[in-house]
């Protein structure tokens, strides 16, 4: 009989993860016993995907790997469905070690909060003013990484990190968040957004205010969203892991576990083509360094993701 | 005899051919046939719920008729809608004021057929022109650009009149016109009526004031429960007789008025005022007595009654109950302490459409008829059977909607359900509204038998029969004052109109 | 200048200009013609919106899935945008304007045939329609790279030194003024909601005159649908999710009654603009974003509780002291 | 003309039996719906029909459901209630900030139901005191309540509720049967004797099919109607509870959107929205459905805003038919 792993993410619908389900269905095919779930709710709340993981209990798939849409509020749920023997792990956006047997993220924490900085420095040899959109205030990686990016920031001189802003993962509110720190910082020289959402809103926002050349808009992004603000200009470049490799990989350490690996700290867990993953004292791995796109590469990634 | 002939030599500007009507459990119209001459005022008559406005309503193409024809200038029509009597050449001051109170005089005078510019656009200058040309020739002094809402009655009323000219019509239907208006408005409409005359208009004339029918009408017609049982000439025919046409019998039989002995006072109100609606309230009611309050309508009777109860606030004044001083906020402290009101509007403050007869009866009394806040439906259907049964209520069962009652069955239960609170006193506002002879004379033989056993009544009426009638003691009410008492001996119809429209006794 | 104080349009202009001196207080810059512009085109599409869920509330009704509406026209504009970016952006419109009109028209049509309440209808359609987007879109979203540069440019295109987005309200306010004030129909949206039982008299079909006050906020809801798209360059199921609350309070605050028949073009304005001021200003004067709901909570119901004073109905003067004399 | 003799007439106090109307009724027309979306389900998914499958699926509409009796009587007596996903989001805020000071279970519970109050309280003044529209009223304190925990939370969540806590969401009374749902069951019952068997429920009818014949009739019109704003922000305090409970964790953004689930479930139930009729059997028979619904389209992965265009059509397809089917009748017997 075949192995039902569910892929649970944030929302359907959205790009990234649209990628990752590619991944997991590479993997399912690889390994020829398992079929993929991907499921999650409309909108990106925790309430519906308590929902979701609800009915994944009920029809009992043997593992559930999701991308949370609240750290905390799955947990309960989650539990629940790991008292009844199903596998549960969390990639992407994490849920709280109670409530999975491990997490993978995409690429370590402190790797991606140096990355996101030092895009937006590069480009700012005498240093000057950057800003932060950030996602949704109930995501957890975005705090995270932005966490990390300001424990590093001393090696960047003259790198001033003005304010954060919350766009909330939506169109509109990230393009107007990003029109006011226009506003109330004139002198700003970058913004920075680790979402993919936040990312477009703002490079859109720049180039109706005007401002291209004189603001460049980085981050986290995908290539097929943000190749036209990169031959518009307002965005020089940006970087992402690439989410078909998560997904195939979420998957393969679902079905690892499935098989009877424990996940413990020090433990590998099998990746098929990506390798092992070893978990450290959280029970948590990263899958690989973030890569960046620019104008010269950023058309061949978008046919893809 | 001249007049006669000149009539019938005439063809009738509109014409109704055994029209019927009826509406869920009444037959407001049955074969009812009607003719308007042109240069001719024909006055309709007929008690409440006859079928009077009902007939102006499918003569402007508010209603449809179940059967019959409607023939203009000799050829069958139809109104579908109430802009198509319009274009036919009908129009109406209906008996209600449908006008609407946001929007300013001159567009509730042209709602509707507004003039309008080259471009289709509505012109607002020729708008208020217009409008202020018409306010004039109807006689009133109103500023066209104002909203409705500051209007007070009369002149609202004014301002439907001026909406009915507004459409060139051949046809000009007016249903109880002067009802809401003062002396020197109600001789403005007479002269405006005499003009229409002379220019050819075909009217009909609604009233229940035989004087001005006799002042102003040609021809006359009477409906008595939707039927038509007389037409002629006015000049052929004395008020007693187009009365009895109405009723259908002598009139001194429907108050069984009881004689009892009255006793000492329960309600004393003294020095009752509120800023805008009455001032110098005093009077007294004793016990076993029928007390009416006659007026106009609009004189501030209801407002008066109300603030007796609690719904709104006099600014000064004080009451007392078996010589207790009594506050009372609320309308249900006033039925805690014995003080009752059955309102006059029955839609709106009396009946609740959508609960069965039972539960509108025992509602001000679920506290005599429950246990600890919980229901108890069997002492509920007691208690409602008891009170309906005595009122000779119509009904298949008592658990059905009020709303399908028909409108007098509908007061019964209206009048039951205070009946049932047991009170000492009970103001009833026009308790005999619209409902038939044969209910009238029961709620009269009901409230007589309760003043036998002791209970004050307060009647408010504006039927003179009625509180000739029924009352031991009229005060009559004007403007929001008191004008005048009469003792039971001393009543008469005339005084009792003269103090009301403030006419002195020597003009 | 008590009368003056009484005209809601009047009260919410000075609301509206003391708002600006207290942002002018601790940041200049807000009241520069150019961020002025700024604000007034981030608030043309609320303004658009609010014109017909006016038409709706005047005639006693309620317009709950305009949001959905917008969003659905909204993919469906981003949708043809993509498949076929030859189609001229003039005739995209056309047909969302189109498409919307008739979305509305469902809602009308069930409130006038059916005579269920427009709450219950538009509570319905806004899941159904929302539902639809998925349904179409199988959930993807539609981004920039994906629209023509000519759909994108259209709403920002500089024309007399404002965006054609703000013209388009301008536009819409210019239209729906006059038919408000100058055609029968526009009146008999008052006359419908004023008093439904006298229009019938007057010869107004209330059923259809409210069908229509849908239609025309379909029509703006499809509208709006192209140009938020456009103008956010992204469709997805959830755009403007909840954005029907902003538009009803924007009508509130602008003193249009929820009971129906008083309301005016320049209320719906000045309410969008209210709002729209609060939006903009927050993140620049540095209040937290954060607390932006409950502002504007808080600013609604002091709007309808002022409102509700003007409106209080005075008991009746029967008393007529002066002629009594 | 005879003189009409005042013969007593008695006028039998029911013309139909009972069982004869409940046949007829609404609620049957639920029932049948219940039944052929439990009996279809059953067949869809080979795991729909496990105790312990059933029993995870109740949790979709037990919060709810609790809003939405109390949302009916508010709605049945004329008015609305749009703040209760807000008075859920504040009272959950409330109860993570007590945690952040240290309190325990009992205190946790009343700050919960205290905030409810407190809500339902403004509310009710607002509505009640002031005379304003509640519509308007609710979605100005929607904003308002939500506002104010985004305020307190901005975008940090409240976690670390004491494990004594968890039971209200997560812990089962015996076998299959969740807290949750034996106290939607047992508020199923106290609403269902409050609108049907009191004198406060009659009330409520009397104050939604004619509020001004209610108040001359000596109904405290503005007292029940606070009282009812009370209850449905009490209500909301309670599901905060059990959902805060559930979740584990305070954010602002909890119950987005719950309002309009809630009324529709009301009205799905047959409570007219206009306001004087509705019974709480019929709510309760709606928040199985919706549950049902959601469950068995869940099983089949099927996502959640399809569910909605159902619920979205059921809500007015059940509105519009018996118009149209009494019309088609009206027809036949012309
Ligand atoms: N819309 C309606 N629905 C049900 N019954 C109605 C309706 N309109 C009128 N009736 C009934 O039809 C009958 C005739 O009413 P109508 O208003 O024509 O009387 P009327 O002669 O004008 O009385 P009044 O002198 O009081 O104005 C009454 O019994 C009334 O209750
Ligand atoms: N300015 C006004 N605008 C609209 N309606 C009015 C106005 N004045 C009076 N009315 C209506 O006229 C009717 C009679 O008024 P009111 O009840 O105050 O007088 P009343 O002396 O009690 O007369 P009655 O009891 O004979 O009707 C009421 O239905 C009232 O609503
Ligand atoms: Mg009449
Ligand atoms: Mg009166």
């Amino acid at each position: 009989e075949n192995k039902k792993i569910a892929l649970v993410v944030k929302a359907l619908g959205i790009g990234f993860f649209e990628a990752a389900n590619k991944g997991a269905q590479e993997a399912a095919k690889e390994l020829g016993d398992v079929e993929i779930i991907y499921t999650g709710p409309t909108s990106t709340t925790a309430e519906g995907q308590i929902e979701v993981i609800n009915s994944l209990v009920a029809q009992k798939v043997d593992a559930i790997a999701i991308s949370a849409n609240d750290k905390d509020a799955l947990v309960p749920a989650l539990k629940k469905a790991m008292d009844r023997g199903i596998k549960v792990i969390s990639w992407d956006s994490g849920v709280a070690p109670e409530g999975r047997a491990m997490h993978l993220n995409p690429s370590s924490n402190p790797l991606i909060g140096n990355m996101i900085i030092k895009l937006a420095a590069d480009h700012l040899p005498e240093g000057g003013d950057v800003a932060v959109l950030s996602a949704s205030a109930t995501a957890t990686n975005q705090n995270t990484w932005i966490e990390e990016m300001k424990k590093v920031q001393g090696n960047y001189k003259g790198i001033n990190v003005v304010a954060t802003v919350y766009g909330d993962d939506l169109a509109d509110k990230s393009y107007r968040e990003t029109q006011g720190l226009i506003q109330s910082y004139p002198n700003l020289k970058a913004i920075i957004a680790p979402t993919s959402v936040g990312i477009v809103a703002a490079a859109q926002a720049v180039e109706d205010a005007g401002k291209v050349g004189q603001i460049n808009v980085t981050g986290l992004g995908l290539p097929s969203e943000m190749a036209g603000h990169v031959k518009a200009g307002s965005s020089k470049s940006f970087a992402i892991w690439n989410p078909i490799d998560l997904g195939y990989s979420a998957t393969m350490i679902a079905y690892d576990l499935i098989g009877g690996a424990e996940a413990k700290p020090g433990a590998e867990l099998k990746m098929g083509r990506m390798g092992t993953v070893k978990l450290d004292e959280n029970n948590e791995g990263a899958m690989a360094d973030p890569f960046v796109y620019d104008a010269s590469n950023v058309e061949e990634f978008a046919k893809i993701f | 005899m001249l007049q006669e002939t000149t009539t019938s030599r005439l063809k009738p500007a509109i014409a109704l051919e055994g029209i019927s009507k009826s509406f869920p459990g009444v037959r407001a119209l049955s074969e009812v046939s009607l003719s308007l001459y042109p240069g001719s005022v024909t006055a309709l008559i007929g008690e409440n719920g006859a079928g009077k406005s009902t007939l102006v309503k499918i003569l402007t193409g508010i209603y449809q008729p179940d059967a019959g024809v409607i023939r203009v200038d000799g050829e069958e029509t139809h109104f579908p809608t109430a802009q198509s009597a319009a274009y036919a050449g009908v129009t109406a001051i209906h008996q209600e004021t449908v006008l609407f109170d946001e929007l300013s005089v001159a567009e509730n005078i042209f709602l509707g057929h507004a003039p309008r510019n080259r471009f289709g656009l509505i012109d607002w200058k020729k708008l208020n022109g217009d409008a202020r040309e018409l306010l004039r020739r109807v006689g009133a002094e109103i500023d066209p650009t104002i909203r409705l809402r500051d209007l007070g009655i009369a002149n609202k009323h004014m301002v439907a009149i001026a909406r009915a000219l507004s459409i060139d019509a051949s046809v000009v239907i007016m249903d109880e016109p002067t009802a809401a208006l003062s002396h020197k408005e109600i001789h403005e409409l007479y002269e405006l009526i005499d003009r229409l005359k002379a220019d050819g208009k075909a009217i009909l004339f609604i009233s229940h004031k035989f004087d001005e029918i006799f002042r102003i009408a040609d021809r006359y017609t009477v409906f008595r429960d939707g039927g038509m049982v007389g037409e002629g000439l006015i000049a052929d025919v004395t008020q007693d007789q187009l009365v009895k046409m109405m009723v259908g019998r002598d009139v001194g039989q429907v108050f069984p008025k009881v004689d009892v002995a009255i006793g000492e006072p329960v309600l004393t109100v003294s020095g009752y005022r509120h800023p805008t609606e009455f001032e110098d309230i005093n009077f007294e009611l004793r016990r076993g007595e029928i007390l009416g309050f006659y007026g106009l309508i609009g004189a501030g009777r209801s407002e008066f009654m109300q603030s007796l109860i609690g719904i709104t606030r006099p600014s000064a004044g004080a009451v007392k109950l078996d010589g207790e001083v009594l506050v009372i906020r609320s309308p249900a402290e006033a039925i805690e302490a014995g003080i009752v009101y059955v309102p006059e509007e029955r839609g709106r403050q009396g009946a609740i459409i959508g609960l069965p007869i039972f539960q509108n009866v025992t509602l001000p009394s679920l506290h005599r008829t429950s246990r600890s806040g919980f229901l108890k439906l069997a002492n509920e259907f007691a208690l409602a059977r008891e009170y309906t049964q005595r009122l000779d209520l119509r009904a298949a069962s008592l658990d059905q909607d009020v709303g399908t009652l028909s409108g007098g069955n509908q007061q019964k239960v209206v009048i039951a359900k205070w009946l049932a609170t047991q009170p000492k006193v009970i103001i009833l506002d026009e308790p005999t509204k619209g409902i038939d002879i044969g209910s009238k004379a029961a709620v009269h033989a009901f409230m007589s038998e309760l003043a036998g056993q002791g209970l004050s009544v307060i009647m408010v009426s504006s039927e003179i029969p009625e509180i000739t009638g029924m009352a031991d003691r009229v005060i009559v009410m004007r403007e929001g004052r008191i004008v005048g008492r009469f003792e039971r001996s001393e009543l008469s119809a005339e005084k009792l109109v003269r103090a009301a429209a403030g006419i002195s006794e020597a003009a | 200048m008590a009368k003056i104080l009484k005209n809601r349009e009047i009260l919410l202009v000075v609301a509206i200009a003391a708002l600006l001196m207290a942002i002018t207080l601790r940041f200049p810059g807000f009241v520069a013609p150019a961020n002025l512009a700024r604000v007034y085109n981030d608030t043309s599409i609320l303004i658009i919106l609010a014109l017909g869920q006016m038409a709706v509330i005047l005639t006693r009704c309620i317009d709950l899935s305009m949001a959905a509406n917008l969003a659905l026209c909204g993919m469906v504009a981003a949708m043809i945008n993509a498949a076929f970016p030859g189609v001229p952006i003039p005739l995209v419109i056309l047909a969302v304007v189109v498409l919307g009109a008739l979305l509305g028209s469902i809602n009308g049509l069930l409130v006038w045939k059916l005579d269920i309440p427009p709450i219950v209808v538009t509570l319905g359609t806004l899941t159904i329609y929302r539902g639809t987007i998925f349904l179409l879109s199988n959930g993807a979203w539609i981004n920039a790279h994906q629209m023509s540069d000519a759909f994108k440019a259209l709403p920002r295109a500089p024309l007399a030194g404002l965006p054609v987005l703000s013209w388009l309200s301008v536009l819409a306010i210019a239209a729906v003024y006059l038919l408000m004030t100058r055609t029968p129909v526009g009146r008999a949206f008052f006359a419908v909601g004023g008093n439904p039982h006298a229009a019938v008299y007057t010869g107004i079909d209330v059923g259809r005159t409210r069908f229509l006050a849908y239609c025309l906020s379909g029509a703006l809801a499809g509208l709006s649908g192209y140009l938020w798209v456009s103008r956010y360059a992204v469709a997805y199921v959830d755009i403007a999710a909840g954005f029907e609350l902003d538009i009803i309070a924007a009508c509130v605050i602008g003193g249009i009654s929820i009971a129906g028949g008083i309301g005016s073009v320049p209320g719906a304005v000045l309410g969008s603009l209210f709002l729209g001021v609060i939006k903009n200003a927050l993140p620049v004067v540095n209040i937290s974003p954060f607390a932006q709901l409950a502002i504007s909570g808080t600013v609604i119901i002091i709007a309808v509780a002022v409102n509700a004073r003007a409106e209080k109905r005075k008991g009746r003067v029967i008393l007529k002291k002066a002629e009594a004399v | 003309m005879a003189e009409r003799t005042l013969s007593p007439r008695v006028i039998p106090d029911r013309l139909q039996s009972r069982g004869n109307r409940l046949l007829k009724s609404w609620e049957s027309l639920l029932l049948v719906v219940a039944v052929l979306i439990f009996t279809i389900n059953s067949f869809a998914s080979p795991y729909f029909l496990d105790p312990w499958n059933l029993s995870d699926a109740t949790f979709n509409f037990t919060e709810k459901a609790m809003i939405a009796f109390a949302m009916a009587l508010v709605i049945i007596a004329g008015e609305i209630d749009l703040s209760v996903a807000s008075i859920i989001a504040l009272s959950s805020t409330a109860m993570g900030l007590a945690v952040s000071f240290g309190f325990d279970t009992p205190v946790l519970i009343a700050v919960g139901l205290g905030t409810g109050l407190v809500c339902g309280m403004i509310n009710g003044l607002l509505i009640t005191g002031l005379g304003l529209p509640s519509i308007v009223v609710t979605i100005g304190t929607m904003s308002l309540f939500r506002g104010l925990s985004f305020i307190i939370l901005g975008d940090k969540a409240f976690t670390g509720y004491p494990a004594s806590f968890a039971y209200f969401g997560q812990g089962y009374v015996w076998w299959v049967f969740s807290f949750e749902f034996v106290l939607f069951a047992l508020f199923a019952a106290i609403y269902s004797v409050l609108l049907h068997k009191t004198n406060f429920g009659r009330a409520v009818y009397a104050i939604g099919n004619n509020q001004t014949a209610a108040l001359f009739s000596g109904v405290r019109v503005g007292r029940v109607k606070f009282i009812l704003f009370l209850l449905t922000g009490l209500m909301a305090g309670i599901a905060s509870i059990c959902l805060t409970s559930r979740l584990g964790s305070t954010r602002p953004s909890i119950a987005l959107g719950v309002e309009l689930e809630v009324v529709t479930m009301v009205v799905l139930g047959g409570v007219s929205i206009l306001g004087g009729s509705g019974t709480i059997p019929g709510v309760v028979l709606a928040a199985f459905i919706m549950g049902m619904v959601t469950f068995g389209f869940g099983l089949l992965n099927v996502p959640g805003i399809v569910m909605s265009i159902f619920i979205g059509v059921l809500l007015i397809s059940v509105i519009a038919l018996p118009i149209l089917w009494a019309r088609a009748r009206r027809r036949v017997a012309h």
